[in-house]
């Protein structure tokens, strides 16, 4: 694999480098789904997650499915249901932050053993 | 016009449903709070008339309705009984338990109602978009109704996890939907299962599976993705709690028979998967549930346990299997409601889940604990119970796959003796220790709704121990149709 | 004449059943409370033996007249290839064995009717004595060697019942459990040794037609199974058949339980002890006896065993002070005397001696009982002596028994010259040990006579003379004591004993009988010696002639001081059987059992204990933290992605 | 390489950069206003992409949705639940966040492995997926009216019944949350479970 | 003759137990006892009925009767598995058995319970109906279920009315039967699975499987199943390794119970072995016919061993009942005619034996609330009845001719002698040159070590004089003599004359041999 052949494939942006960045945005989100001691920031990385997603359908729409971009569809339904996740996110999360004033997950270990 | 016949012979029960959820949102605006249990029976009619309208249409010959996007055959419609059955045994389960909800009774009829129209259009979507749209509507009513009694602060915190858990598992679930888009470049399952069948088992297909077992894993609460259910199950209100191990559980293992049936070809490879998730499963549930003190944390884990045994009938990939998961569910059904009625009836008597607290109980309510010992020794599985045929039948399905499954048959049976000893230590505390003194001056009033669904569970459990056969001809549901992979050319 | 006595023969089965229905109307009869008087036990049981006692006289009349025995069988236990069958077997030699034991029962029955008189379990006193009777009397007339076993251990656990009469005495206890597991030791040799023979001879009982282990039939089957196992095995099945008598007739090994059956009642150590159950070990070999006779190898380790045991017991019984235990030791020489001339060959001669120590025995234990019950109870012969002034009738009648079991003149001379005859024709050195037991027999007989009956009392209870009807019995034996050996020694044209009882058996002819005058002689000679030394050492007469030699009896003991310990330690012997149990036996036990608790049950505890442990070590991955779990979710779902990838690019 | 592909890569290295910067933003900021911010500039950047990728009306909705609904939705999850932010609540250093950066990591390395069969080959030579020119006339539809009328006609035909579902979940999420987060007077009669922990 | 139906003599004691458990009693205590003996006494004598009509010499199964669903169909279908009963010269045996005991528990049970009595008599039936439908089942399945169905009553009666660490036990006991049952299940299903290979047809009938040289199987997944049946009928028929719950369920449950639990429950392990392996997988057995013996000895002699070092007088038992039903496995072992004859009435015997001799503790703890041998002693001064029926049962137990232990015994012994099975075996690759000879013969020890601590124990129990705090023993009342004699006629009758027993399964056994 010659320099030439990297650089030509680096630069003929084709659908495997819509799965990387997909790939790469979805482990962001794992990541941030775990780490982060904030409820919010978790909410936000579930929506990094499902726009990580978004991205590898609309990747797969436009280079397998052009005709009736069926890939695009289901982008649209997915991000429809996020919002809804967000907003029951934000109704739980002010239940949790009215019984209890913070929003760390570690003081949510009532329910163990 | 001819959509309006497809919606009639097909989607009938579902449009009953949407027609009640409607009603149900309306009348909670309207009526005050006092008058809201007048909601009780207008959504126990509308999930009767849905059954009803199911037996209408003749579900022998296999129907496609929209574009593919809804199929309905014999599966389908042994499946929708179990979940309307479970909507109705729950609502009985909340007409008592409704108290403690403070204002907002009505919605919690209409969450429900949208749940189970989920669970519904779960068995029989035949589109990705569909089984994500279906299976979100499941999880998002039932996250609403996991934090439903919002001044309970362990039932917010049940919800949270419940949400968030949710969400990665259905985000997983979508990165899968999407290599499978990628690899087919359709979203309609009979044609995604005509060109699978040729596409040659590669990673990117397993890792597809898995990440899409990781979404329905999460439905049935299967092993490494079982995390969340002990703590929803304690935190969450009862009926919701038996609402998610019985009708969630269902309508997740509903998608994934189908999956597995069409889509994933019969490679050695998935049935080894699903095998050692069944094995992890039934193993992790029945240890976790050993030392177990709070009695809905041990129903937690035991329907993980159950799970794991269900998964073994996916994991051999034979109509037998199929059958056999088919009748355990239905015996799951009965076998489920009836334990966690009487643990409603208790809880709502005592306000106490620990198990210690029901030393005593079998002297003096005799009727109550004979239903709840009958429920557990059936879910232990001792003869003359559902529990034990289903689980018998499900193991002859197992042997029958063959002599490679022996192994995991020996696992699953020696699964069985652990799990008798965590349900006998329950009848022991009932049977055998002194009667605990502070119950005597709680009027111990059961509720009539919740004592039906205590003697329906009962009946149900006996009848379908004694005559199993003619249940177990009418689970015969699925014998692997290769017509519906249709052939499409790319 | 003869259909009369065939009625007899025909049904011999009553003589057994009697006793059985004596002991049936007493035990029903007691418990349902329908009497309670003591002599219609008494009669009842008398009645029976007596019966049977004019029955065994009409067989042996019968046996007189028929050429070849009588037999008649049911089958008891059928299954697969064999049939055990059950019935009676009518010969000389068991013409014989009846007289003898209904004539003893009889007369201890009359005897033990005064003895028991003032004993509150009268009753269940004579209740045992039938079935005593019962078993042993089924035993004489079993006809094949299964029923013997089974007729065997009755008789095994009457003796268990009779010696624990007096169960509150936590000796007698102990010494019931003793005699019987010491003789189910002996039952277990004898069940092997009948199994194994019928396991080699099982196809020619089939063939040959009669029933199975039948004694008419033993001859050609001892043959058989001697091609069959080989000499070896054969040797090995003979020696555990002959495990029965060891135990039965306190031969060397197994003679320890014998001493103790002291405890129960005299008349039971007269009746069982003496005269009848010790006698079945040699009655078993006598019925036995071509098995044994068909190997030499066998033979010679019977005669060796009885032997030993004649002179080990012998040398016990020097040194004894306790009257009845002097006579058991003394009943276990005299069997080893008979067990060593049936293995030297002298089948009759055993039989003979059998039948002359079974009535003076008797006498003796019975004069014994008299004493004790005179002196109430005292047993040691240090506390008696000059008893012959109280009970004149007692101290002759034991006088004539002392003479007639050294072998002076009365019976025991005949049979015991029978026995030195026939070991004189081919073994040397058991014969020297024969004299010599004889020698040490005589000394410690007179020696216990001239310390109960002779010098002056030094008990301080007032004896009595014992009651008529303890007396009369004791006269009763005495005559045959004294007639018999004579009578039937076929000097004097008499029928001889031999030949009537070898007539139903041809048995081997090298029991030939050496005519010389020389041996009768030495062995009177010998007997007199142990009587002059035993006089010499203990009567008062002799007391100024000692004190001037100084050879006193105390010195003797002193001066061969390890001869002394060894006898009175019972050769050690019973030592050496309860240091077995309580330092190997019981300890093994008490590992087991600890083993069964703490080990086998640890295992299963453990695994209980290891199951609840690993699901509190699930339990912890649940620790309620939200992402946790997330963390479990994805780690489990990566996890799962690269093993089955991994397997997928693999398969 | 013609220049159009150079310019069309050059966008595309551009918006993933600032994209990966803004998302690992969203983790990493230490205080929760930063992390929204970057959150936004992400959503941005999606829809940068889509662009890229000719979907005009996801792009679109993506920046409607994303970009203006849900994160007002966080702003305002942000502004009610204010609490002093101190420095705990920034990242948790435990065992859990090395388990999942390793398995975020592995599963990365997993997919591109799986994708590019091997780090070998790109995943359109490699055949995995069903990659395909476009006719011409499906280019010309494309240039001339863009994406929405397909979508739209596929949105009331093949996806009529996932649409129609997808309003009822909308309600059902709309309805949860009023009655979860709605600031009810009344208290709970009888908790279940009132609280006492057993082990 | 028509109107005898075994499934009703199944679910007799079941109409009992749902009528004593219905509210007609209303906790009367004497009312529910005289109804439940009268009622164990009806039942017994329609099983008496069932042994008159019996024909010993017609081979196979007699009052044969598939019970179907009202439309025809049998009744597990898809299952492969029809309620089919039918019994034998072993089974019936056995059933009659089961109800005699039964009764005299019932009648037993008058003292030492005294809670809960609707609960009590109903669990007894309850478990009466799961062993008759053991024996009585034609049918693999059926006989899982029944197999199963008699824990929970055995549990709540261990539990409810035991004494000392009763739960521990009670759960001990459960366990380990139900983790055997897994074992038996499992051997069910390969076997039913490959017949269903070889012959395409899916059945669970006894009938099909009887003597499996219908068709070549493989011997490894003989050898497989027969240690899975194996490991299930250990475990009832407490062979070694299996045995420690015998003692814990024995020494914590109540008299009656354990008189039902060492009379009947250990028969159902031995029964299982004759059914299932002897009858099923001959060929096996003989393979395996060194490990079967070689267990059995050891299980006469280690349980003897370790009986004699008990202090508790129940322990004791138990392990004498562990060291009888040796016998039984040692019998088997001897796969000929008189070996499993033995077995089988050893497996009467014994029934009858240890029933009587759990009475005599039970009686003994009665009146003196110990266990603990070396605390009671001459127990025989005041209460000579209760002496000479203990007397009488141990020498029973002890194998003394004239009693049922002796012909028992001696068959067994003397089938194993003769049985050809094996000469000497090979274990890891050595030739080991102990024939069964030997190893019978070894085996034979064992009736020493009985006579030890069966004599030993009544020795420090009744004899020796009594200990002040036991005078006031008074002898035995009605109850205990009309139990006790009813045992001890049966022990004398059968002893005197075995053929009158062997009789009845003689025929049956002879036939399933022929068949080897």
């Amino acid at each position: 694999m010659s320099w030439e052949e990297i650089l030509i494939k680096l630069f003929n942006v084709e659908l495997t480098h819509y799965i990387v960045l997909s790939a790469v945005l979805f482990c962001i989100g794992i990541v941030g789904l775990i780490v982060c001691r904030n409820v919010i920031r978790v909410l936000m990385s579930i929506e990094i997650l499902l726009s990580a997603v978004n991205i590898n359908f609309v990747a797969f729409a436009n280079y397998t499915d052009l005709g009736d971009l069926k890939g695009q569809v289901f982008a649209i339904f997915i991000m429809a249901v996020a919002a809804a996740e967000a907003a029951i996110g934000l109704a739980i999360l002010l239940a949790l932050y009215r019984n209890k004033p913070s929003v760390d997950t570690e003081e949510f270990k009532e329910l163990r053993g | 016009m001819e959509l309006i016949t497809q919606i009639k012979d097909v989607l009938l029960p579902e449009s009953v449903m949407v027609l009640f959820i409607l009603l149900t949102a309306i009348l909670s605006f309207l009526l005050g709070s006092q008058k809201q249990n007048f909601i009780f029976y207008v959504s126990l009619t509308g999930v009767a008339l849905a059954l009803v309208s199911l037996s209408f249409a003749d579900y022998t010959v296999e129907k496609q309705a929209l574009w593919g996007s809804y199929v309905s055959d014999y599966f389908t419609f042994v499946f929708r009984i179990i979940i309307l059955v479970g909507t109705a045994f729950t609502l009985f389960l909340t007409k008592d338990y409704v108290e403690n909800f403070g204002r907002s009774k009505a919605e919690f009829y209409f969450l429900l109602l949208t749940a189970s129209l989920g669970g519904m259009l779960l068995c029989g979507a035949n589109d990705l978009v569909m089984v994500f749209i279906a299976l979100e509507t499941l999880s998002i009513a039932s996250f609403a109704l996991c934090g439903y009694t919002k001044l309970d602060k362990l039932s917010n915190e049940a919800a949270l996890k419940y949400l968030t858990f949710g969400a990665a598992a259905s985000a997983a679930m979508l990165y899968g939907f999407s290599f499978i888009y990628g690899i087919t470049a359709q979203t309609n399952l009979g044609a995604i299962a005509g060109l699978l069948s040729t596409y040659e088992i590669n990673s990117v297909l397993i890792i597809a599976f898995l990440l899409i077992l990781a979404g329905f894993g999460f439905k049935i609460s299967a092993a490494p993705f079982q995390a969340w259910a002990p703590d929803v199950y304690e935190g969450a209100p009862i009926p919701v709690a038996a609402y998610l191990s019985v009708v969630s559980k269902t309508a997740g293992f509903a998608v994934l028979i189908r999956f597995m049936t069409l889509i994933f070809p019969e490679a050695a490879i998935f049935s080894v998967i699903l095998a050692t998730i069944a094995v992890i499963t039934m193993t992790a549930g029945n240890l976790m549930a050993m030392g177990q003190q709070n009695i809905r944390r041990l129903m937690a884990y035991s329907s993980i346990a159950h799970a794991g045994y269900i998964l073994l009938g996916l994991a051999i990939l034979t109509g037998e299997g199929i059958t056999a998961m088919t009748f355990y569910l239905i015996t799951y059904l009965f076998m489920n409601f009836g334990v966690w009625a009487a643990i409603e009836l208790f809880a709502l008597a005592t306000g106490k889940d620990n198990i210690d607290d029901y030393s005593g109980l079998g002297i003096k309510y005799r009727y109550f604990s004979f239903g709840f010992v009958l429920c557990l020794l059936s879910l232990a599985g001792i003869p003359i119970t559902a529990g034990f045929f289903s689980k018998f039948y499900l193991f002859k399905a197992v042997a029958l796959a063959g002599f490679w499954y022996m192994p995991v048959l020996i696992i699953a049976l020696i699964n069985t003796v652990v799990a008798l000893f965590y349900y006998m230590r329950i009848i022991k505390v009932i049977y055998l220790k002194p009667p605990a003194e502070i119950r005597h001056e709680h009027v111990f009033k059961i509720a009539f709704p919740v004592k039906a669904v205590m003697a329906v569970c009962v009946i149900g459990v006996i009848t379908l121990g004694i005559f199993a056969t003619p249940v177990i001809e009418e689970s015969r549901v699925i014998t692997v149709k290769q017509d519906q992979k249709v052939a499409v050319s790319r | 004449m003869e259909q009369f006595l065939e009625f007899f023969v025909e049904n011999a089965g009553a003589i057994a059943a009697l006793p059985l229905w004596a002991f049936l109307i007493i035990v029903f009869g007691q418990n349902l409370g329908v009497y309670d008087n003591k002599k219609i036990t008494a009669w009842i049981t008398c009645t029976s033996t007596f019966i049977g006692l004019i029955w065994s006289v009409c067989i042996l009349f019968w046996t007189f007249g028929a050429e070849e025995p009588f037999s008649k069988n049911i089958t008891w236990l059928s299954a697969g290839n064999i049939e055990l069958s059950a019935g009676w077997l009518i010969d000389n030699l068991a013409a014989m064995m009846l007289l003898v034991v209904t004539g003893v029962s009889l007369l201890i029955q009359v005897y033990s009717h005064g003895y028991m008189e003032k004993d509150d379990g009268y009753h269940r006193f004579f209740s045992y004595l039938n079935l005593f009777n019962f078993s042993m009397l089924g035993l004489v007339l079993s006809s094949n060697l299964f029923q013997i076993y089974i007729f065997w251990e009755l008789v095994g656990v009457s003796s268990y019942l009779l010696i624990g009469f007096w169960f509150r005495r936590p000796s007698a206890a102990h010494a019931a459990t003793k005699a019987f597991i010491i003789n189910r030791i002996g039952d277990f040799g004898l069940l092997v040794g009948i199994i194994a023979f019928l396991f080699f001879s099982i196809n020619w009982w089939a063939a040959s037609g009669n029933i199975y282990l039948g004694f008419t039939s033993l001859q050609p089957a001892a043959e058989y199974v001697l091609t069959a196992a080989g000499p070896v095995v054969y040797c090995l099945i003979a020696l555990a058949i002959f495990c029965g008598p060891i135990a039965k007739s306190a031969q060397f090994p197994l003679h320890t339980w014998l001493p103790d059956a002291m405890e129960g009642p005299t008349p039971i150590s007269a009746l069982i002890h003496a005269a009848t159950m010790v006698a079945a070990g040699v009655f078993l070999i006598a019925r036995a006896y071509p098995i044994f006779e068909a190997s030499p190898c066998v033979m010679t380790t019977i005669a060796w065993i009885g032997a030993i045991t004649a002179f080990i017991t012998a040398t016990i019984a020097i040194t004894q002070y306790d009257l009845k235990k002097t006579l058991a030791y003394s009943t276990c020489s005299q069997l080893g005397y008979m067990v060593m001339a049936m293995g030297a060959g002298a089948y009759a001669a055993g039989l003979f001696h059998l039948m002359t120590h079974a009535f003076f025995k008797a006498m003796l234990f019975l004069c014994s009982g008299a004493v004790i019950h005179g002196l109430n109870d005292q047993q040691d012969m240090r506390y008696m002596g000059g008893l012959r002034k109280h009970m004149p009738v007692v101290a002759y009648t034991y006088l004539i028994g002392c003479f007639a079991i050294s072998g002076i003149l009365l019976s025991g001379f005949w049979s015991k010259e029978e026995i030195f005859a026939g070991l004189y024709g081919n073994n040397m050195t058991l014969l020297t040990i024969g004299l010599i037991v004889a020698f040490i027999t005589s000394f410690y007989m007179f020696r216990s006579y001239f310390l109960a009956f002779e010098n002056e009392y030094r008990g301080h209870a007032h004896p009595h003379d014992a009651p008529k009807v303890m007396t009369i019995p004791l006269i009763l034996l005495a005559i045959p004591s004294v007639f018999i050996g004579f009578l039937l020694s076929g000097k004097f044209h008499l029928p001889s004993f031999d030949k009537y009882i070898l007539s139903g058996h041809e048995a081997s002819a090298h029991a030939g009988h050496h005519e010389s005058l020389m041996l009768p002689v030495v062995s009177l000679l010998i007997a007199l010696a142990g009587l002059l030394t035993a006089a010499y050492l203990y009567h008062d007469r002799f007391k100024a002639l000692r004190e001037s030699v100084k050879i006193t009896a105390d010195n003797i003991i002193k001066t061969a001081k390890p001869f002394y310990s060894l006898t009175t330690n019972l050769w050690y012997i019973d030592k050496l059987y309860y240091c077995f149990i309580d330092n190997i036996f019981l300890p093994v036990c008490e590992f087991a059992a600890n083993f069964d608790k703490f080990v086998i049950d640890g295992i299963v505890n453990f695994i209980g204990v290891k199951t609840r442990f690993e699901g509190w070590f699930l339990r912890q991955f649940q620790t309620g933290q939200l992402q946790t779990y997330l963390a479990i979710l994805f780690s489990g779902l990566v996890g799962l992605t690269l093993i089955f990838v991994a397997l997928n690019l693999f398969m | 390489m013609e220049m159009q592909d150079i310019i069309y890569s050059f966008f595309f290295y551009a918006i993933a950069f600032v994209l990966i910067i803004a998302a690992l933003g969203v983790v990493f900021m230490p205080r929760i206003v930063y992390s929204a911010v970057s959150m936004v500039v992400a959503f941005l950047c999606v829809a940068g992409i889509f662009v890229l990728l000719n979907a005009d009306f996801v792009a679109v909705s993506q920046v409607i949705i994303y970009g203006v609904g849900i994160t007002i939705v966080m702003i305002f999850a942000i502004m009610l639940t204010a609490t002093r932010e101190d420095k705990k609540l920034w990242l948790a250093f435990k065992f859990r966040s090395l388990v999942a950066i390793g398995s975020a990591g592995l599963l990365f390395l997993l997919i591109l492995a799986a994708v590019t069969k091997g780090f070998t080959m790109l995943s359109s030579e490699a055949g995995l997926f069903a990659v395909q020119k476009p006719s011409q006339e499906v280019i010309q539809r494309l240039a001339a009216e863009g994406t929405t009328s397909a979508i739209g006609k596929a949105l009331l035909t093949n996806y009529v019944l996932p649409f129609e579902i997808l309003s009822l979940l909308l309600l059902a999420a709309i309805i949860g949350a009023i009655v979860i987060a709605g600031k009810g007077k009344d208290k709970l009669i009888n908790p279940t479970t009132a609280g006492e922990k057993p082990d | 003759m028509q109107y005898l139906s075994l499934t009703l003599l199944i679910f007799l004691p079941l109409i009992g137990a749902l009528i004593i458990w219905g509210p007609w009693f209303a906790h009367n205590e004497v009312k529910i006892r005289r109804f439940a003996k009268g009622f164990g006494g009806v039942i017994f004598i329609y099983s008496l009925f069932f042994l008159a009509f019996f024909n010993p010499a017609k081979e196979g199964f007699q009052f044969e009767q598939t019970l179907t669903l009202p439309g025809g169909k049998p009744w597990l279908e898809p299952l492969g598995s029809n309620f089919a009963l039918g019994v034998d010269g072993i089974s019936l045996l056995l059933i009659v058995l089961t109800t005699f005991l039964v009764l005299l528990a019932l009648i037993a049970s008058k003292y030492s319970i005294t809670k809960r009595h609707k609960f009590y008599y109903s669990m007894i039936f309850l478990l009466q109906t799961a062993i008759l439908g053991v024996f009585a089942a034609k049918d693999l399945f059926l006989f899982i279920i029944f197999w199963e169905i008699e824990l929970i009553p055995m549990y709540f009666l261990i539990s409810v009315w035991g004494s000392g660490r009763k739960e521990y036990s009670a759960m001990k006991f459960i366990l380990y039967t139900f983790a055997g049952s897994i074992f038996m299940l499992a051997a069910i299903l390969a076997i039913v699975y490959y017949n269903y290979l070889q012959t395409g047809i899916f059945t669970f009938d006894l009938t099909t499987y009887t003597y499996m040289k219908a068709f070549a199987y493989p011997t490894l997944l003989g050898i497989l199943a027969f240690l899975g049946f194996f490991i299930a009928f250990a475990v009832k028929l407490p062979v070694v390794p299996f045995h420690t719950w015998l003692p814990d369920a024995h020494v914590d449950a109540p008299t009656p119970v354990s008189m039902l639990l060492a009379g009947i429950l250990l028969k159902m392990g031995g029964y299982g072995l004759i059914r299932m392996n002897l009858q099923i997988m001959p060929e096996i057995m003989q393979i395996l016919a060194p490990l079967v013996i070689i267990l059995g000895v050891i299980n006469i002699l280690y349980a003897a061993i370790v009986a004699t070092a008990q202090q508790d007088l129940k322990k004791l038992v138990a392990y004498s009942s562990v060291s009888h039903m040796g016998i039984v496995l040692l019998g088997l072992g001897a796969m000929n005619v008189a070996g499993v004859s033995g077995a089988v009435f050893q497996m009467v015997a014994h029934g009858v034996i240890s029933a009587g001799l759990f009475m005599i503790v039970g009686v003994i703890y009665l009146r003196t609330h110990t266990r603990q041998i070396p605390e009671l002693g001459g127990l025989g001064q005041n209460s000579p009845k209760i002496m000479y029926f203990a007397m009488i049962i141990a020498l029973g137990s002890l194998g003394l001719p004239l009693l049922i232990g002796f012909a028992a015994e001696t068959l067994a012994f003397y089938g194993a002698f003769t049985s050809n099975v094996f000469s000497g075996f090979s274990l890891f690759d050595v030739y080991i040159p102990v024939s069964i000879q030997i190893l019978t013969a070894i085996a034979i020890i064992g009736v020493i070590f009985t006579a030890v601590y069966i004599l030993w124990m009544f020795q420090r129990v009744f004899w020796g004089n009594i200990f002040h705090k036991w005078r006031k023993f008074h002898d035995a009342s009605p109850h205990e003599m009309v139990v006790l004699i009813s045992l001890i006629l049966v022990i004398v009758v059968f002893g005197l004359n075995p053929t009158g027993m062997t009789d009845i399964f003689g025929p049956t056994v002879s036939s399933l041999m022929k068949l080897i």
